[in-house]
């Protein structure tokens, strides 16, 4: 069942081509008098194709976009870190674990645009207002299937390994890590959109550089070819740093049988 | 029920003198099982095993064998009863004993060698050496070309001696082992028997040794405890093994006593088990 | 105007809350004609989600100053902050009281307006309270309509194309192109002068240059140069034509299509303040503004003189 | 190492007194000359729970309560289903998961600000454009972790069901539901919040009623106060919908050992 | 090697009449492990079963009998060689076949009795017939009284017989059982082995069955199969077992030609392992 490379990106730019077509269609060809994908909402392919072309020969995208990268890898980065230390600490502690518990959930379900202010008060009008931005929501993420990974380790193994005499330390690494190695790169995947997703909310709410605040002018003067083209950029840009997540994932996780899917 | 703790054919410490590596003391084992009364699984019931004793347990399937080795390694709380490691009140983990489960338990995430080197790191040996000497004993258990697998690309046999070689290499001084030999084919059975028993010659750990095979437990132990059927199931007989040491578990068989030995204890086992099916088969 | 190198500091950030709106016409120009250069400055200009969130951003201390609206000097006085005006930049507030079209022969006045859906661009903004004001002056109470955030951009314009909404309050350029797609009919027009002065009795003054008191104490000559920028900036406005300032802005605020700008533009240009100065009546008007629509706002608690601080104004007039 | 309830209850209560009285003092005592959580930014403690009583007191709360609690149980309700099925259904077609990998992952990077337009446009000002909103975020959430849940069966167990003959169907609710269960409801618990903000987002950007609007209000007229008691309301809210999730877990999932780090 | 088909004790299908239950011709099976050569479990090999044919296979551990069953069973392709099923080529699973895995393969989140019910609801039996029949059944293993335990509930004796029960009430055509009584005690087993002869008996199932146990194997089976040890393990031993039928597992152990077969088949065994150990453990 498993597909040649080859005839897998066929597919996929198919997928693509097919998606245009039904958007080109959508945004230009009346039906019943209206457009299903009207141009001053949706703009046309073409155009945003153009668009995005054009910011990079003109070089003006480089300097937002790299502003973007180091905000939205350094809130994986930090979230990530964070969600996998307290996810651990609480999954090891039931009693901090409990105590805690309503309290995580609460800040959980805080809207993030309304902590802006206090972020850019504490940290600032520079990257930093944005990290923490995709902080809170990559931490959440990574936090809850951390937590819950740790849970999960099989109980003879974990047996086995505290009658060797591990101490919490060495059970961490040799245990708990690898186990809910798994769960985490799980909720990786999820995160790294999301840290993308705080990086840019927090330029669009107030920054002077970055795709968010390009996205942002856009929108301000109706100019959907912009906003598209930069919501494109964001889109293109996930898939590189999802590259190397999976990667990385691949590497420590070469112990794991085959996907039982795939032996069908 | 007390048993007496007679030991023929070697001195063990005579009861009361050096303490005993493993006293359980009117020990009973409950489970919590959901929307049913309590469990009984174990009643209150006595075992004490001498340093350096070799104490094979056999029973019928589901009495409670690997319910009494859990409670001797501290993973399970009796819910009466009294455990003492080397005389001292057992609270938490049985630090002194290496246990072989019954279940698979290799880390599936670490490679046939490195699950037998970590037992070792754990202590604080260097890298090189925890390598080195797990070589020598995936070697011993006949897994020298495997050492490089992980758990899931290995046979049965073979996980089962790998986890046996990640317990040996400790060098604990009890052993708690239920079925090590379970799935191997007879005489790598008997390769592995003697290799423990070599082992357990040089320095005399305390071994308590599940099994069903009880030309094994015969050949193996200084003593045979048989377990009745559960719930509720107890110490029920205790049949010391005055076979010569150093014994070859492979020519032993030959021996009348042996097959004295064996009828005996057969014949106590058999009418325990045809009572639990006469009992659940009806 | 060059006295470069003894302002205090010549790097100063600047927050406006949506860059792009024709209401900050003339911090663009000021940007982009290097008015700011000119005066020994490098402005870096931040734009937030919203006027609100640029307020906030000064009074935590990540921005020196804000172009957004004089109502927020006086709101602050509530609250403890010190903010003062240093220089007007709109006249007029710019908003616009519409009605979807099909509803036009229906809704003939303010008080039509009972009992239906007012799009606004967030609720307790300026949008908000321009329309509550009207309320007042109507007999009409606050709740008497639903008011319903429909958010800048384009948000507006779906609002009113799918026909949720049946009057909106809002700002160039989504009046613009509302009114290019022909959808609404005017009803209130706070970008001229007759608007504002009908539903005012004087003029209101809308966007400002403010900054923290102590700021100002502390770096005078900087407060001196931006004030010269903008007057200078206001200046230009004043002669400049249509084409001027389409080409002085960036491309991308065009809207798509210059005519459409220069539409927009012409309906807004009378609401752009010419000599910058905010007179006691147009603060008065201001404060009378919220105090209408926010019951705890106290009138006689407000000092307006604390407001508006005009003497950097004459001293850019005078150069 | 379990915990009384009543301790437990008077340990969490502690906590908030602690995080009150902090605040408080943030507020009120200047350190060096200035608040550690200025006023201006924080409001005081007592305001905010005084504000709440009032809100409640006074009825205005309950439509905007009613109105975001639809929308939220409405996107976590339909971004779970959504995010299980078609979790399951790319698990399950390994063919169809690699050619729109990709593109999942980049519509998981998209910001939902910036499509609230789009929503707006499509399903109107009500709130279904919230609820999609909503559903955007929690999609994701679900969608990896029942992806990644179904492919962690185990593999012995899997070929056993296969071998006695199940169709595909059979195997969905004997073998891959069940064993990913535990995965979905630790997404579920990141999702309820995010169900929370997604819907409050919503109506900040665009509503008439619900507790976004109010907070967007309030924001406004930089009435912190306001603001935060309506973040508290919020909070308090999503804890009783977690209360629900819990509950349904423990039902499902009462053939588990008891996890493993309550042993100890 | 093709191994020709006699049953001595009963008639058989003859060689090209009534299709195989199982063929495997020339069967090869490898394995990709990282970072090395293709590992060759089993070489080259040919095993027929007959309709209603009991054929034991036994072999050093980890020489490749769970690999064979998996490649009869359709769980894995062999690298060469066609496997037949009554005359069919086997394509995906094997349809026919009933399989009691080496390994836990219970789900955890069912009961012992939904365990089993499960096995018949697939072929939509309905449900309270189900129950009845699963309860039947765990009563036949012994396991009436757990019928509502959940597999980590139980000890590891009872699953396996859980598993028994829910292969057995099927009723395949074709039985593959890998270690079915490993965790059994010896009486269990023999009461365990009456059960699965009896029901064999009713109406002639095809079986694969893989035992450590040699006497267990000679007192089941038609035939017994030894496999060499691996890599590149092959059939190499071919031992039809002419003891009258019906047999009685427990008696049958007092006929001497019982003896002189063990004695046969436990010599060329013997050799086999030997000969692995000998280059393993040198
Ligand atoms: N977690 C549990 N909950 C309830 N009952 C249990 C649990 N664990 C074991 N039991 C029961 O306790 C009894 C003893 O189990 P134990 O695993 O000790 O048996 P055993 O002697 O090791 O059997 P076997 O030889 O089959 O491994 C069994 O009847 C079993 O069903
Ligand atoms: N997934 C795998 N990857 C690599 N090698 C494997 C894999 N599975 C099995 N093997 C190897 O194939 C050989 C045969 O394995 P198999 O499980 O068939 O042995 P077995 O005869 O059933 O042994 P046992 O009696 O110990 O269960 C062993 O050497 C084993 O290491
Ligand atoms: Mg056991
Ligand atoms: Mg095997």
């Amino acid at each position: 069942m498993k597909l040649h490379p080859a005839k897998l990106l066929l597919l996929q730019i198919l997928v693509a081509v097919v998606a245009l077509a039904i958007w080109q269609v959508g945004a230009t060809v009346p039906i019943g008098g209206d457009y299903l994908l009207p141009e001053f909402f949706f703009s046309k392919p073409w155009d945003v194709l153009s668009r995005v072309v054009q910011l990079f020969v003109s070089g003006t995208i480089w300097k937002h976009l790299w502003i973007t990268l180091t905000e939205t890898v350094l809130a994986f980065v930090i979230g990530s870190a964070g969600g996998v230390v307290i996810g651990f600490w609480f999954a090891r502690k039931p009693v901090v674990a409990a105590v805690f518990d309503p309290y995580v959930k609460m800040f959980n379900a805080l809207p993030r645009v309304v902590l802006a202010p206090i972020f850019m008060l504490w940290l600032g009008l520079g990257i930093w207002s944005k990290v923490a931005l995709g902080v809170t929501l990559v931490f959440f993420i990574v936090f809850f299937n951390v937590y819950q990974g740790v849970k999960e380790v099989s109980p003879v193994v974990l047996a086995n390994a505290r009658m060797m005499g591990m101490s919490e330390r060495q059970l961490f690494r040799n245990v708990y890590w690898p186990s809910a190695m798994s769960w985490m790169f799980s909720s990786l995947h999820t995160a790294v959109g999301f840290a993308l997703v705080g990086a840019v909310v927090g330029e669009y709410l107030g920054s002077s550089a970055g795709l968010g605040y390009l996205i942002h002018q856009a929108e301000g003067v109706f100019d959907v070819t912009g906003v598209f083209a930069g919501m494109f950029i964001l889109a293109a840009f996930v898939l590189v740093i999802d590259w190397f997540v999976t990667r990385v994932e691949r590497r420590l996780l070469v112990w794991r049988p085959q996907a039982a899917s795939e032996e069908n | 029920m007390e048993i007496a703790l007679r030991q023929p054919g070697r001195e063990g410490p005579a009861p009361g003198a050096a303490p005993l590596a493993v006293a359980l003391d009117d020990v009973s084992i409950s489970f919590a099982v959901k929307g049913r009364p309590v469990f009984k699984a174990v009643a209150p019931t006595s075992l004490h095993v001498g340093d350096g004793e070799f104490v094979a347990i056999v029973g019928p399937t589901g009495c409670g064998k690997s319910t009494l080795l859990n409670a001797t390694a501290g993973l399970l709380k009796p819910a009466g009863g009294r455990v003492a490691i080397f005389g001292e009140p057992l609270a938490g983990l049985n630090a002194k004993a290496g246990y072989l489960f019954q279940q698979d338990a290799l880390m599936p995430w670490k490679t046939a060698l490195d699950n037998v080197a970590i037992a070792l790191e754990i202590g604080g040996a260097r890298r090189a050496d925890t390598l080195a000497q797990g070589r020598d004993w995936l070697a011993r258990v006949g897994l020298a070309r495997f050492t490089d697998r992980y758990p899931h690309e290995l046979s049965g046999g073979q996980r089962k001696r790998v986890a046996l070689a990640q317990v040996l290499v400790r060098d604990p001084k009890i052993l708690l082992m239920d079925e090590p030999f379970g799935p191997l084919d007879a005489q790598t059975r008997q390769i592995m028997g003697t290799l423990l028993l070599r082992l357990w010659a040089q320095d005399r750990k305390a071994v308590m040794f599940v099994t069903h095979d009880l030309e094994e437990a015969i050949a193996l132990s200084d003593r045979v405890v048989i377990m009745s059927a559960g719930p509720e199931a107890r110490i029920i007989g205790n049949f010391p093994i005055d076979l010569a040491r150093p014994r070859d578990t492979a020519d032993i068989r030959l021996d009348p006593r042996f097959h004295q030995l064996h009828r005996e204890i057969w014949n106590q086992l058999k009418a325990e088990v045809a009572k639990t099916y006469g009992e659940e088969m009806a | 105007a060059a006295q470069a190198a003894d302002v205090e500091k010549p790097n100063l950030t600047i927050g406006v809350g949506g860059k792009p709106l024709l209401y900050y016409l003339p911090l663009t120009l000021a940007e982009r004609l290097g008015y700011f250069k000119d005066e020994g400055l490098t402005v870096e200009i931040n734009d937030f989600g919203g006027g609100a969130k640029s307020l906030q951003a000064l009074i935590g201390g990540s921005v020196d100053g804000v172009t957004g609206a004089f109502e927020h000097t006086i709101r602050m006085q509530q609250k403890k902050q010190d903010i003062r005006a240093v220089i007007d930049l709109g006249r007029y507030p710019g908003i616009v009281l519409a009605v979807r079209k099909s509803e036009a022969d229906k809704i003939k006045t303010v008080a039509d307006l009972k009992g239906k859906n007012i799009g606004v661009t967030a609720p307790g903004s300026s949008t908000h309270i321009l329309v509550q004001y009207a309320f007042a002056k109507a007999g009409l109470k606050q709740d008497d309509a639903s008011f319903i955030g429909v958010g800048g951009g384009a948000s507006g314009v779906a609002a009113m194309q799918k026909g949720e909404i049946d009057a909106i309050s809002h700002l160039d350029p989504v009046i613009s192109k509302l009114d290019e797609l022909g959808l609404i009919n005017v009803l209130i027009d706070t970008r001229t002068t007759e608007g504002t002065e009908q539903l005012f009795g004087a003029m209101n003054p809308a966007a400002v240059l403010y900054f923290k008191e102590s700021f100002i104490q502390a770096n005078p000559k900087t407060v001196q140069a931006l004030t010269n920028a903008f007057y200078r900036t206001l200046k230009w406005l004043e002669k400049a034509t249509p084409e001027e300032v389409a080409a002085a802005v960036p491309e991308e605020y065009w809207l798509g299509d210059k005519a459409l700008y220069i539409k927009a533009f012409n309906a807004s240009r009378p609401s752009f303040s010419t000599d910058g100065n905010i007179d006691d009546a147009s603060r008065k008007a201001a404060l009378n503004l919220i105090a209408t629509t926010d019951p705890t706002i106290d009138p006689a608690s407000i000092d307006l003189s604390k407001t508006f601080d005009g003497s950097f104004l004459a001293k850019a007039k005078s150069q």
